[in-house]
């Protein structure tokens, strides 16, 4: 009775025994990023964009196919002359037709359009943000380890170039030379935006690697990827997730820019596709309803990225 | 003649869930001109957050909750001629100054007390090594306090009696043009102790000032001490976790544990006739208090957290010779001279006696001798379990 | 005005059709290609009966003076006319140039310039173009012409401008110089003798239209891509025209004075001026001409509104017109399109070689979407090659039918069930009972066509494929959103069996047409409707220009023409003829030097193949010298080209010019390209209002 | 007194180039490798192949790629950068005429940000965890996440389009009615580069800010901050003289950083403000495929980075003696 007790404890308490600490450590994380405020704002915008995305229809009144006046498709009738000239229209409260943010100068209603389109943002940020990380984490890992030796001059060399081939341009080459597609967007501003995790992760590897329990892995023998991956990389994390969240940050940005550039894939519902229909069709300075919801949603993605990223940058540095 | 007095002083630590550490709870001792004194005991017992509070440079969540910190000096613009306080600034009952001319820190402003640092009181950091700016010659570093206490001071003059600093504590005066990263450890601590007496302050704080150094070197420190004590006359408020330095070169000190004072007195006293569980305890734990044969023995347990503690005796979670009593409340500072002829306790009225406080004082005898016994500590070591 | 006819005699590249077909400078592609034209314009089309605005002012009492702001939205690329490609470039440097021959826009005469009188013969009647076979003989005018430099003019700065051209061939103007075959002094009656290798109705609009240059200034320059007039002592172009470059930052600011002219200049003095309505003789009356360059369209109306500029290069873009009709300074200019825009099909691909296929590709195109709610009523529907402003040249002359309205102008009209959505069951039998309209008159998927204005058929006269509908098979049909019941067999396979792919229409980035975009859209989804698969590939102006007109690797395109000529002939020839298009026909081999990358403008290959063309008409067209038989010609091988369908005429842009006529006056109306193609003319006669 | 050895200096300058170099051969692949060319603007329908030929041979695309390469190597080794074949005249030429406005813009900015930015950098790190600090940090972090060109339309819409005070473009009044003299031309263009200043710096400032707090959070914590203020010095003289000279020093690192993201930020502005500098054409010359005067502006900025990053490690030896480059290199 009491050993089968004791192994059925054993059993369930060496689960909980493993997973506790992991818990509780999460569980303090958590407790000290709650602490600042602008983490929990940023998260909580990043919630209500994570939810536009998965769930638009949710929260828009309409359809991105909604028009003015006629309504949701299948669209059987068309706008009279003076239909027409009424759009863009500003905000209207259902008279003649309900529109919170007013429409565009096709009809569509701004707002969906703007819950509609947090999916592409988000989308573009987090994979963009993703893969410079996937580039920059790895080569700054390599490059920190072997550092002062002829790889770690080589990928320095390289990220020297980089550096001195100007972003957005370099981006317009990239999107020219393979189309412009999100995803070759994203390639883009992925290809060109590794460098800073690179040369920060290198930094955090090189002191890392004269820190003692890296020695004596060393002279344990054990091979260099198993130090790379177990004991160096556990601790670089932390601040590539904070490179993470600001590379996202900057995609979302650098996205808006190549379309105000005309070069975004226009079909694709985005808020830099909003704004340069905004300029394209000439309404900068006459539908403020136009103009300024989509830099606003614009500004607060990339910032929630920003807000997040700062404050898990806090709770990982350890000397707080 | 005494320089410092402090009573009752009471610092704590703002913590955002609205409780407070206290960090010092009603320590008082004074300091004499021409003395050291020396303030010892385990890091986190509060000695330097005490030390730092005098001049008010705690950090930004500490505060001076209670007490007075008298210092027989004052602000320039309250002085006479004489650097005395005038007697209209005594008169008047906003300023703290009292009827022996003597100012209260505590009640400084800080904008006020940032003319008493240095001029009156200068202070040795704790880690003196990293004291020195990188990107400033160390030479401008010492002119830059000369000018700010002594405005009327050419440039030239200031640069002069750097170089005359330097060369005293032994550093050949034209390393003043050298930037710390060129100066070796040594060097660094002593143009730290050659800035220190830029102004020639009465109070000298010297914080931890051998910890980082090597054996040698800590003497040629200790040493420079001294002579600068002797040629400038000032006081010296040493602190440190190193009982046997103190024994060297303190005239009194007192010792610390967790934010109060549980010993003072004169330094052969508490060596010779120590009167607290908790000094015996520490000077078990070095080797040159005690004979060389005899084992180290180290205190068992941990210092206490002085977040909100509770009114008993600071000490008697880790003490061997606890009783009931210790619970209740901290003991006061019970004159030990008078317990020993007397047998009974009585609270010290003189700072500089040899006071102790403990409830057990009056069975110094026995307390000695069983903090002897290894047995005593490690015993209670099983209790405890 | 004669001096914009060296710009108008080169057709340049429209980069999208319609509304937003002026880019945004920022695109660069307007700079290039010149997307000079086509905007839209307040609500209606120009007036009825499309007489030019009359300024019945005594010339002797027009004020004289003042500075026209004029704001442009791209910079120019040159001063160097023989090397700019940009018309922003041409109506600064066209102020400085004369031509042989000038045209007025009015009526689309030639009347004489420089040249003060010419004749021609045609040697050779077979109309042979390997040979020797028109001379044209030529009077210069001799009188008191000076360079804008203050040199006298002579006869031998003619000889030398054509010897020159000869020899350096300037990209731009190779098609009006290759015919050439040399210029001499003439030993008998006349001054000068030019030789040409075919018979050319048109010889006074394409070889007189060539700026006159002085010789003391181009005999050094041995490359012409290398001279640039900004950098030389003068500072600017040298020509025979009344203004002079004073200031030049192409990025920012131009302009060209009148005053140190004044006197010098004669040549708007001449007297056919007076006898054309609208026009002012006696010109220029102001000082000088101010351009600012713009980095935004929003940039340029902007300060069209702030009153910076007093009008704006071209047209006026569709988002302002209401803006500037409550202006009360400002006035909106209507004008014609000189050009149109497109969506051009190869040819050379299945099944788009089928006219009948083509025409279903017009039936469904949505007109009504693309003129009246996407252009808001600022272009005009498309049918003809030539825009509507070119009467002479347009079927409807000469019929009862209405320009433009006319039910035969409506053959390829959008077949609809309800509005806005396609008969698709309509357009289906059309196909799969084997329909074709060629010019007879019937019914055609549901609509009537009453027969073609003059009598011309199609190259077809029956469907070159079996159509039929079966199960939806492409990728592209069944993850379409339109979700078709059926998709389209050409003879007996999927179109994406038989390409490979979908058909792929390339247009423009949104940014520099969004409304093509969104019309692409809209027409790309009823094809699907229908169960065509056709998908849709966003690539830069340049891309498209190669990948169209370059290796002719497309299935479709999207683009526009503007500053066609008003005599339909050497248009006809440059952009429908075989002659310009590639034949992919020979199996393309290394080495096989007979399809080249060279940019043919007959990219839809049409007249390469046995079933479209229309050479014959065109060739009679060309050597015709009676102009009355030669827009005959033209006309049907204009209507010819509708019914083959090798490319579908989307609309013309209503031009909108706006101008400060509060300030202004003089400014002529109702002519094609009011504020673009004619600008010239504009210049010479516009006023300060007192 | 410079602290670079003369052979280390000599080495990061053959670095600089060698860098420079395949750079510009990187560039030449990339901007090749885009569909499309320049020369179809220049090939209308009537020419025959010759004339073809002819216009190849005049830009040099009748050789072989390898052959183009390498004459374009060995041309900008002697600084011919070719003729624009959009701008019809010499590249050098052009970059003459706008690396100069570029620089005014694009160097105003970067002072301004470099002094704001640190300066309130200073500050936050300072107090950092106050209620101050915490609200412009966030403020700042919300600007920082503005589209550089729809920031510059607000401005453009607040104070050109509403309130008419400060034009939108340009970098002088074209056409003037006064007299050009040092005075006015001053005048003119500070009030021409106002509003492209104002959007650049309104963002372009909180980069250096970034870096600057978290350092001198972490230098406030420095054992000479704590002598500074036992010292008796006051508030403000310890954190300018004591902590901040200190923080700076990682901020020049970030200079170089911040300098792309202001070559970014103002390849969107001088189009926006038609500010007729490099950034406008870099955008213009690679949609135009305009070989040369892409490749040349991409190689001036290329340029001017690899010269800043040599700048930053001299003034890192000016800001922190402790850096000795070229000995024990």
């Amino acid at each position: 009775m009491a050993t089968q007790q004791g192994d059925s404890g054993t059993d369930g308490g060496s689960v909980r025994r493993r997973w506790e600490p992991r818990i509780e450590r999460l569980k303090r994380g958590w407790d000290r990023y709650t602490e600042h405020r602008i983490g929990v704002v940023g998260l909580v915008i990043l919630v209500v964009f994570t939810l536009w995305s998965i769930i638009p229809g949710v929260f828009a009144p309409h359809s991105t196919e909604w028009i003015a006046y006629i309504g949701e498709p299948p669209i059987e009738s068309r706008l009279t002359a003076e239909q027409v000239r009424s759009l863009p229209h500003p905000p209207a409260f259902g008279d003649p037709f309900f529109a919170p943010l007013g429409t565009n100068a096709n009809g569509n209603g701004i707002l969906s359009l703007l819950i509609y389109s947090a999916k592409n943002a988000m989308y573009i940020g987090l994979a963009a943000g993703l893969l410079s990380s996937l580039v920059g984490v790895p080569l700054g890992l390599i490059s920190g380890f072997y550092g002062d030796t002829w790889i770690d001059e080589a990928i320095q060399r390289f990220v020297d170039i980089m550096y001195g081939l100007p972003f957005l341009p370099f981006l317009i080459v990239l999107v020219a030379i393979r189309g412009i597609t999100t995803t070759n967007i994203i390639i883009g501003i992925a290809v060109t935006s590794w460098l800073n995790n690179c040369i920060t992760v290198r930094g955090e590897t090189l002191s890392l690697k004269e820190r003692s329990y890296v020695e004596s892995a060393k002279v344990a023998g054990a091979s260099d990827t198993r130090i790379i991956f177990r004991h160096i990389m556990p601790n670089v994390l932390p601040i590539s997730f904070v490179f993470l969240a600001q590379d996202a940050a900057g995609a979302v940005i650098a996205q808006a820019s190549l379309a105000y550039l005309g070069l975004a894939d226009f079909t694709a519902n985005s808020w830099g596709i909003m704004l340069e229909n905004i300029k394209s069709q000439g309404y900068i300075f006459d539908a403020w309803w136009w103009l300024l919801p989509p830099g606003l949603a614009l500004m607060l993605m990339a910032a929630s990225f920003y807000f997040i990223g700062f404050s898990m940058e806090d709770v990982t540095n350890p000397q707080r | 003649m005494t320089l410092l007095e402090v009573n009752d002083l009471s610092i704590r630590y703002a913590i955002d869930d609205g409780s407070a550490v206290h960090a010092s709870d009603r320590v008082s001792f004074s300091v004499d001109r021409g003395e050291t004194y020396g303030l010892v005991g385990e890091s986190g017992c509060g000695k330097t957050t005490l030390a730092k509070s005098l001049v008010h440079l705690l950090d930004d969540n500490g505060y001076i909750e209670s007490g007075n910190v008298w210092f027989d000096g004052t602000l320039p613009q309250w002085a006479d001629e004489n650097g005395d306080a005038k007697q209209s600034v005594i008169d008047d009952p906003d300023k703290p100054v009292r009827e022996d001319g003597k100012t209260d820190l505590a009640a400084l402003t800080n904008k006020q007390i940032r003319d008493m640092r240095w001029r009156d009181i200068a202070i040795i950091p704790q880690s003196a090594m990293n004291a020195l700016n990188p990107v400033y010659k160390v030479g401008d570093q010492i002119v830059e306090a000369i000018l700010r206490h002594e405005p009327q001071t050419t440039k030239a003059e200031a640069h002069d009696r750097a170089r005359d600093l330097l060369e005293r504590v032994g550093i050949e005066p034209d390393r003043a043009d050298d930037y710390a990263h060129q100066f070796s450890g040594g060097m660094k601590q002593r143009a730290v102790i050659a800035m220190a007496m830029a102004c020639s302050p009465d109070l000298l704080i010297a914080d931890e000032p051998t910890t980082a150094l090597d054996v040698i070197i800590q003497d040629r420190i200790l040493e420079e001490l001294e002579k600068l004590q002797d040629e400038f006359g000032v006081s010296i408020l040493v602190i440190s976790h190193d009982i046997s330095v103190m024994a060297e070169i303190c005239d009194r000190m007192a010792v610390m544990y967790g934010g109060k004072v549980m010993e003072s007195g004169r330094t052969e006293d508490i060596f010779g006739e120590t009167a607290n569980p908790y000094t015996l305890g520490l000077k078990n734990s070095f080797p040159t208090i005690t004979s060389a044969d005899q084992d180290l023995v180290s205190i068992p347990g941990t210092p206490p957290t002085l977040r909100d503690p509770d009114p008993g005796c600071r000490f008697r979670e880790r003490c061997p010779f606890a009783i009931e009593e210790c619970h209740a409340e901290h003991p006061p500072m019970y004159d030990v001279a008078d317990a020993e002829s007397t047998g009974r306790l009585r609270e010290a009225t003189d700072q500089r006696a040899h006071g102790s406080a403990c409830y057990r004082i009056d069975e110094l005898e026995q307390l000695r001798t069983d903090a002897l016994n290894e047995d005593t500590w490690t015993e209670q070591r099983i209790e405890s379990r | 005005m004669s001096d914009n006819q060296s710009g108008s005699s080169r057709r340049r590249f429209l980069q999208g059709t319609g509304v937003a077909a002026v880019s945004a400078g920022l695109a660069g592609c307007s700079g290039n290609g010149g997307s000079d034209t086509e905007t839209d314009s307040g609500g209606s089309t120009p007036t009825d009966d499309q007489t030019p605005t009359e300024n019945q002012q005594d010339e002797s009492d027009i004020p004289r003076g003042g500075i026209f702001n004029l704001g442009m939205g791209t910079a120019p690329d040159t001063l160097n006319a023989l090397a700019s490609s940009s018309a922003y470039a041409s109506i600064i440097y066209g102020q400085t140039y004369e031509s042989g021959a000038a045209i007025d826009p009015v009526n689309f005469e030639m009347h004489p310039n420089v040249f003060t009188d010419w004749d021609y013969e045609v040697l050779d009647e077979t109309g042979e173009t390997d040979q020797p076979n028109t001379e044209l003989y030529i009077n210069v005018r001799d009188d008191e012409l000076t360079w804008n430099d203050g040199t006298e003019f002579t006869m031998d700065d003619v000889l030398f401008t054509y010897n020159y051209y000869m020899d350096q061939v300037p990209g731009g103007y190779a098609a009006s110089i290759n015919p050439i075959v040399s210029i001499e002094e003439h030993d008998g009656d006349w001054d000068l003798v030019m030789t040409l290798n075919q018979p050319n109705s048109t010889f006074a609009y394409d070889q007189f239209g060539l700026p006159i240059l002085p010789r003391h200034r181009w005999e050094d320059v041995d490359d012409y891509n290398t001279y640039a007039p900004q950098d030389t002592d003068f500072g600017g172009p040298v020509g025979l025209g009344p203004g002079v470059v004073t200031r030049y930052e192409p990025d920012t600011a131009v302009e060209v004075s009148y005053t140190d002219r004044e006197g010098e200049y004669t040549l708007s003095n001449l007297s056919w001026r007076e006898d054309v309505p609208g026009i002012i003789p006696g010109g220029p009356f102001v000082d000088a001409i101010r351009y600012r360059v713009y980095s935004s369209e929003s940039a340029l109306h902007q300060a069209l509104f702030n009153g910076d500029i007093d009008s704006l290069y071209s047209s006026i873009r569709t988002s302002r017109i209401e803006d500037a009709q409550e202006d009360e300074n400002l006035e909106l200019i209507d004008g014609f399109d000189t050009g149109y825009g497109h969506y051009s099909f190869n040819l050379r691909r299945t099944p788009l070689d089928d006219q009948a296929f083509r025409q279903v590709l017009g039936f469904a195109f949505d007109d009504v979407y693309w003129n009246q709610q996407l252009s808001r009523g600022y272009e005009q529907e498309g049918d003809f090659v030539m825009p509507p402003g070119y009467t002479a040249v347009r079927p409807e002359t000469g019929t009862d039918q209405e320009l433009l309205t006319g039910p035969s102008t409506q053959a390829f009209a959008f077949r609809q069930s309800s509005p806005s959505v396609p008969n698709v069951e309509a357009i289906r039998s059309f196909l799969a009972d084997g329909d074709i309209i060629t010019g007879e008159g019937g019914t055609y998927a549901g609509q009537e066509y009453p027969g073609s204005l003059t009598g011309v058929t199609s190259t077809q006269s029956e469907q070159v494929h079996d159509y039929s509908f079966g199960p939806v098979e492409s990728e592209v049909l069944v993850n379409a959103d339109e979700e078709p019941d059926q998709e389209i067999r050409v003879n007996g396979q999927t179109i994406t069996e038989i390409n490979g792919s979908p058909l792929t229409m390339l247009l423009s980035p949104a940014s520099e047409s969004p409304q093509t975009a969104q019309m692409v859209e809209d027409w790309l989804g009823s094809l699907r409707q229908i169960g065509i698969p056709v998908d849709r590939e966003v690539v830069s102006f340049n891309t498209r220009v190669t990948r169209a007109y370059g290796s002719e690797d497309f299935d479709m395109f999207s683009m526009g023409w503007v500053n066609l000529s008003p005599f339909a002939t050497n248009t006809l020839y440059s952009l429908f003829h075989s002659d310009n298009a590639d034949d992919h026909s020979v199996v393309e081999t290394e080495g096989d030097d007979s399809n080249t990358d060279t940019l043919y403008n007959n990219a839809m290959g049409y007249g390469v193949g046995e079933n479209s063309g229309a050479d014959d008409l065109i060739n009679s067209a060309r050597t015709t010298l009676d102009p009355e038989e030669r827009n005959d010609l033209s006309r049907e091988a204009v209507e010819r080209i509708y019914l083959d369908f090798p490319t579908m005429v989307v609309s013309y842009g209503v031009q909108k010019w706006p101008v400060n006529t509060s300030e202004w006056g003089g400014v002529i109306g109702n002519i094609p390209g009011p504020g673009s193609t004619y600008l010239g003319t504009q210049f010479l006669q516009v006023y300060q209002q007192e | 007194m410079t602290r670079i050895s003369g052979k280390y200096l000599a080495k990061r300058i053959v670095v600089s180039y060698l860098t420079l170099l395949v750079i510009m051969s990187l560039l030449f692949v990339l901007l090749r490798s885009m569909p499309g060319s320049f020369i179809t603007s220049m090939i209308s329908s009537g020419m025959t192949a010759e004339q073809i030929a002819r216009i190849r041979e005049t830009w040099g695309l009748n050789e072989p790629l390898w052959r183009q390469y390498l004459n374009f190597m060995i041309n900008y080794q002697t600084g011919n950068f070719g003729r624009s074949p959009t701008y019809n005249t010499q590249v050098w030429d052009l970059m003459i005429r706008r690396m100069p406005r570029t620089l005014v813009l694009f160097g105003s900015t970067f002072i301004i940000g470099f002094i704001v930015g640190p300066l309130v950098g200073m500050y936050l790190g300072w107090w950092r965890g106050s209620r101050k600090d915490k609200s412009i940090f966030s403020t700042s972090l919300l600007l920082y996440s503005m589209p550089s060109f729809w920031i510059s339309w607000l401005f453009i819409w607040v104070f050109n389009y509403e309130l008419d005070l400060l034009p939108s473009a340009y970098m002088f009044t074209q056409f003037p009615e006064f007299q050009w003299t040092a005075f006015t031309v001053m005048r003119d263009v500070l009030y021409h580069i106002a509003l492209p200043i104002m959007s650049l710096t309104f963002i372009g400032w909180v980069g250096s800010m970034l870096i600057m707090r978290p350092t001198m959070n972490q230098v406030t914590d420095e054992g000479y901050v704590f002598l500074a203020r036992a010292k008796g010095l006051s508030e403000r003289t310890v954190m300018v003289k004591h902590a901040a000279r200190n923080a700076l020093i990682p901020v020049a690192t970030g200079a170089v950083v911040s300098l792309a993201f202001l070559i970014d930020g103002s390849v969107i502005v001088e189009n926006v403000f038609n500010w007729p500098g490099m950034g406008q054409i870099i955008v213009s010359s690679v949609l135009n495929r305009d070989f040369p005067v892409a490749q040349a502006t991409f190689f001036m900025l290329a340029v001017l980075v690899v010269v800043m990053r040599l700048l930053t490690d001299v003034i890192y030896t000016y800001l922190d003696p402790r850096i000795k480059f070229g000995e024990g290199e």
